[in-house]
């Protein structure tokens, strides 16, 4: 359905200017509140169908796998064609744990919040392959720049689930120290970058990463994820050019999971026309690929970095995608897309998709299953137990307020000293 | 006259606006199909089509580069920064172009634009979703900087901006969207039903740029102030008993010293106090002009009550915000100061 | 030849780091000063060689359009293929003359700026076509975006040389009133844009322009230009992503001159890539022309031109052409490129060539050029006396200091009074 | 001890660090094999490899968010932005990233960034090459903002910049790369052969940031000033005779408001002067600060000269320039202020 309200005010503009109706063109959404789903406008490929390519092929090879769609997973749950990555079930299932684990723990969080312990949450739901099959296949070196979403790539890394509610509680064990709104995690030692609040800042940051590792002559590699919705910002194309210029050892993921807040993806340039498109547009290799087949963003992720690795440069991946919640816990999306349209979503779920390849494959049955999910399920309950015991917002222990002064500057200048001790003042005498 | 919250009285002026002059376009994040994340466009584009209220890409330097040339074309945009802490991507457009082009094309090109942006903080937004950065605007010359701190003069003066034939960055304190806070957080969250500045007439009026506005007349001592902080600075007073003066500036440049320095210059005293940090921020232009034009009538230096000098940070909200104790120390110890 | 310096600090950077040597790419440059100019690196195709499409077909199928390069002029002069625009001969000699125009202009201006006269210039030597051909091409109605190296455009558009020697002369006859450095011209009558010392801004500023022709009905059009080097910049991709969104009626220009001051164009990205390819890779039409072929540049513009006004979107036209002088007044070639480099450029000098191919269809010969040129120069000379009649920074009348407070706003307000005033107390009492 | 100017100071300040740690890096537009369009980088390529003095392309937020990011992998970037006029597209990196970084990730993540940049005018760049932008920066929480005026401060505090574990934006004032400038244009163009602050030594040393400088002492009223100014400032003062302390203060963050307070303290007047646009420019700052510590030994109203509130226009550069005359008048105003 185009919008197109115009004619409303056609016959006073008239008066004005004399010509003919308004043509701005103005990006079709495919449904909205009350309508039915449609999907129509996502272009697919078949599962095994897209031809893979050496990792040192030219840039301009690469234009027509920026267009079509790599899948491995068929609809009857097997792994075919060239994209294959031949995972071994073992690896498959710590891949199924974890997307699980970040989905039980997104659920967990977002009670949280509406029940007022945490004051903002962003979920990942139905966008869990994106991040945890690209840690998988990065090597644990390998610096990554994440946006919001992208807890699963904490979560492969290592990341304790205590550490994590210990963010979103802004409590004493915060790695923040209470700095950051939910969700802005880091790690030094999982190699996790610090989340900003503004998009798209990472990209650049991730090439310029990238860059200095070429120049130290290390084999580390940076990956960085946006959503679709970034793409528009300066900074996307700022990292684009950055990379192609110096070949910089980089993986840069767009996530396109349809929506932004509550902007369909033709308002950022996605109708008729890939996001991975622009990559070989700029002079980088692209790849569009099936974002909730966890073998497809394995392979197209191995893809990426090896090529990197080696010194060839850069690569795009678009993970098509859909953000099956709300944009976050501030957000109510039946305001502006029809609700369940996840149900009709083409790709499916990512979890579930691999839970039945690996039962397919004789690697998992729904017991085990549901035996993972009940262990997963009171892990995350003991370790908000451990991290609400740590203290949050409203009650228990908490931060000291003077660690508001610290970390402006590496030292204490005199002016924040000052103010420090102000509030220390004020808060003595109240 | 109607009971209006600011987001009401803004979109008033907005849809005011789109149905009078056929030129005013609203565009931004969010702005159209869903209403904004505020609200504050909620039902522009179902009335005035998708041509004239448009959701655009996430790219706020775009917007203004956009909307500079909608301009140049005839056009009125009113465009929306999401958050004033995203302004930034769109500073160059703002300093080098907007505020720019009346002066170097000797007016033959103009940018009669708007951009409106919540500022502030009190929403626990943490520091990407609580700046207050009118400081760096007003240091610009070219355009101009207003900040509303009541639901009358919301509407009037988003009017006048967008007539107005220069640009004028519209911050919005988001605090008192859809109340009025006195700065302490712990009591229940008011609402702007039943305040004398709440009711808002229905349709066409201006409040003019550049004008301060007398929020409280006083003797004993003057705070010059705006946005949040009024409601803030209020209750302080309140709270001591104290004769004061409030000025509610309303508009960074224009600046109206005059009102001001008179106040100053009658009351002997006088605090600034605004949520953006200190340190080289609007109120320290303030000190300087009112020190320069009421030096000899000064019983004691001038203060600023002010967001200390660090990112707004997310769990120390109530410590870092300058709310009612903060004010009301700097007033008391202002009145004590020896003459 | 690729710089290659690392080796030198390669033996303390390994104490360090402890790892091989550097392997950031650094984009090669062919050829620097004392070695022979390489232009090998420039992909060409023949003359009339590139197929033509028509107004409104699909973005991705001017894939090839943007990496192929279309050009009309042979070596022997003829207009070949299907991009010739079957010029009236008599359009062909305005468009001579205007080139030659603009050619005689810059070298007087050059020559002024020397002898001090004037402050500060940016010559288009051997970029010519370009702007003279696009404005011919477009409709006087359509509104123009220029860089500081479109000169062409304003005399094609017929702004006198008085005008724009005193916006040069910052005189009294100034049309910025003395506000702005020399080339910064424009003109509301000949709907050319005020031009900005900051790269690249005009560039979203052209596709706001035509979005509010789209929504205001009108037919018009807009155009802007950039350097190849400014494509890095931000304003560039907004540009685009607004352009493709909207679909706005515009045409962006890429003059491709090789080089942004003293960086070759590979640093923008253009290594074994055109520019032309980030209109498809975007989602808008791709054409890379040749720009030093005066009916290549009509054609295309044209072409971009039609199918942004009938409602098909924008086109981003790649020039390829060389900076035949210096990058302004202020710089020195010599110091990083080969001295007379142009002498081998591939795709020669555009006003010789159209000439020659005036010549060649027997519409002109060498008798009338030297006329021509002999006319435009006692034309500048009579222009230029007009215009420093008018002063200029040093000598004869002068501009009111009084006026550098206006226009700042369109009322003066109360500070700047203040601050007139004061100034007028201190020169009246020095 | 050889005799440098200001840009060879500059120069050497980087090859002294290029060659001490291989972490540093120097990157910009042109500053490559050309040495940059003032010729600061000259020859640092040839010595250093292209690998560690990168041009790179037009793309000032690019070039920031690179350098970011090349902090976060060990490096120590030396950021060149062609003209402090260029720096807005930069601006978000900046303000959002460079100086937050180290807040947000409690220092788990830091940008040890040197953003250097020549400012201010004096040199017919016209509106485009001609801006003084740090007041726009020392407002913003979490970087530092320096301006030297002579070659040894500029050798010696550009090492400390590149040492230092903070972000520092390090403003180079071109009008006095080359010599110093008493605010006087007819007059021959100075050369800093001679001058005592051009001895400048081959090789390391640091000029602590945050530190200012007593430029000349004085009993009878304190100049505040920086860049640029403070020779002009010296010069007008010479002319009057004035028994005048001039403060270079070089660092606006962290200001070392102690040493300017004393001096103020004990003249009793002050004059702060800047090439910045005066309206909530720096100036407001230095006088809203001073007027704080040392009200009640002020004996006349602290006055600000500064550039006009427009942009930097080309035709009139002598008349917007704040050179010595006007400084000169506001200094016989102030003593002439009855006490
Ligand atoms: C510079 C900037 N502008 C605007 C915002 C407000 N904002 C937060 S998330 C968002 C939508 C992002 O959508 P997308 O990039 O598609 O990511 P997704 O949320 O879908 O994962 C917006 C507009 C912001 N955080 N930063
Ligand atoms: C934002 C910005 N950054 C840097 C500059 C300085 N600068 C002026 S021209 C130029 C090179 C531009 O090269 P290109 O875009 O290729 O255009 P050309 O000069 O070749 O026509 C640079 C870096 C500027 N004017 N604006
Ligand atoms: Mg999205
Ligand atoms: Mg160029």
């Amino acid at each position: 359905m185009a919008i197109d309200l115009g004619a409303q005010f056609a016959a006073c503009w008239l008066m004005l200017w004399g010509m003919s109706a308004p043509r701005l063109h103005v990006p079709a959404v495919p449904a909205r509140p009350g309508e039915s789903p449609d999907f129509s406008y996502v272009r697919l490929s078949p599962a095994g169908a897209v031809h893979c390519l050496p990792i040192d092929a030219p840039v301009s090879a690469t234009v027509p796998l920026a267009e079509e769609l790599i899948r491995v997973l068929d609809d009857a749950h097997h792994a075919v064609g060239p994209w294959n990555p031949q995972l071994d079930p073992e690896v498959l299932r710590r891949g199924l744990r974890t997307m699980l684990q970040t989905r039980v723990f997104d659920d967990r969080m977002q009670r949280a919040q509406r029940q007022g312990r945490i004051t903002f949450y962003v979920r990942s739901l139905g966008e869990e392959a994106v991040s945890v099959a690209a840690a998988m296949a990065l090597s644990d070196r390998d610096m990554l720049f994440p946006s919001y979403r992208n807890q699963g790539l904490h979560l492969a890394r290592g990341l304790t689930l205590v550490e994590m509610m210990s963010q979103l509680l802004s409590n004493t064990r915060d790695m923040c120290k209470g700095r950051q709104l939910p969700v802005m995690y880091h790690s030094t030692a999982h190699r996790l970058f610090s989340i900003s609040g503004n998009l798209a800042t990472q990209f650049p940051q991730a090439v310029g990463w990238a860059m200095a590792a070429a120049i130290k002559g290390e084999s580390d590699i940076a990956a960085a994820w946006i959503g679709e919705g970034s793409t528009a910002a300066a900074d996307f194309h700022h990292a684009l050019t950055f990379a192609k210029v110096y070949k910089a050892p980089v993986v840069l993921n767009v996530v396109n999971n349809q929506w932004a807040i509550s902007t369909f993806q033709g308002y950022a340039g996605g109708e008729q026309r890939s996001f991975a498109a622009r990559g070989p547009g700029l002079g980088l290799a692209g790849l569009r690929i099936d974002g909730n087949d966890f073998l497809a963003v394995y392979a197209a992720t191995r893809w990426g970095a090896e090529r990197a690795r080696q010194g060839h440069g850069a690569t795009l991946i678009e993970h098509v995608s859909y953000r099956a919640g709300a944009h976050s816990t501030s957000d109510d999306p039946s305001r502006y897309r029809p609700r369940d349209e996840f149900h009709d979503w083409p790709l499916g779920d990512p979890i579930d998709r691999l839970k039945q390849h690996l039962i397919a494959i004789g690697e998992w049955d729904e017991t085990r299953h549901a035996t993972l999910l009940a262990e997963l399920e009171e892990e995350v309950t003991a370790a908000w137990r451990e991290a609400i015991a740590a203290g949050s917002l409203n009650e228990g222990p908490r931060l000291d307020p003077a660690l508001m002064f610290e970390d402006v500057f590496k030292e204490l200048p005199a002016h924040l000293r000052e103010q420090r001790d102000a509030l220390l003042a004020e808060l003595a005498n109240p | 006259m109607p009971s209006m919250n600011m987001v009401q009285a803004l979109n008033s002026a907005m849809d005011v606006m789109l149905s009078r002059d056929s030129r005013v376009v609203v565009l931004g994040e969010d702005v159209g199909y869903f209403g904004g994340v505020f609200r504050v466009t909620d039902g522009l584009q179902k009335k005035h089509g998708a041509h004239r209220v448009l959701d655009t890409p996430i790219a706020e330097g775009g917007i203004v580069g956009a909307a500079v040339g909608m301009c140049v074309n005839g056009l009125r945009p009113v465009a929306e920064i999401q958050f004033a802490d995203y302004i930034y991507p769109a500073y160059d457009q703002i300093v080098s172009e907007v505020a720019r082009l009346r002066y170097r094309s000797a007016a033959a090109f103009t940018a009669p634009l708007t951009i409106r942006t919540p500022c502030g903080g009190g929403i626990r937004g943490g520091q990407t979703h609580s700046q207050s950065p009118e400081g760096v605007f007003a240091h610009v010359s070219g355009i101009k900087t207003v900040m509303p701190s009541n639901p009358y003069d919301a509407k009037g003066m988003l009017i006048a901006a967008i007539e107005d034939d220069d640009p004028v960055i519209f911050f919005e304190p988001k605090r008192v969207y859809n109340g009025p806070f006195d700065g302490e957080p712990d009591k229940p969250a008011q609402s702007w039903a039943g305040h004398p500045l709440a009711e808002v007439p229905e349709g066409y009026y201006t409040v003019p740029l550049g004008q301060a506005a007398i929020a409280r007349s006083g003797e004993a001592i003057t705070v010059v102030t705006y946005g949040t902080m009024v409601h803030v600075c209020a209750a302080a007073v309140e709270a001591l008993g104290l004769d004061a003066e409030i000025v509610d500036i309303r508009s960074m440049m224009p600046l109206d010293i005059d009102t001001i320095a008179a106040s100053v210059s009658k009351t002997g005293r006088c605090l600034i106090a605004h949520e953006a940090t200190r340190f080289a921020g609007f109120g320290a232009e303030l000190s300087a002009s009112i020190q320069e034009r009421c030096f000899w009538d000064l019983e004691a230096p001038i203060m600023r009550v002010a967001g200390w000098d660090t990112p707004y940070p997310h769990a120390f909200e109530w410590e870092y915000f300058p709310g009612k104790r903060r004010v009301m120390n700097a007033l008391k110890q202002l009145m004590a100061e020896a003459t």
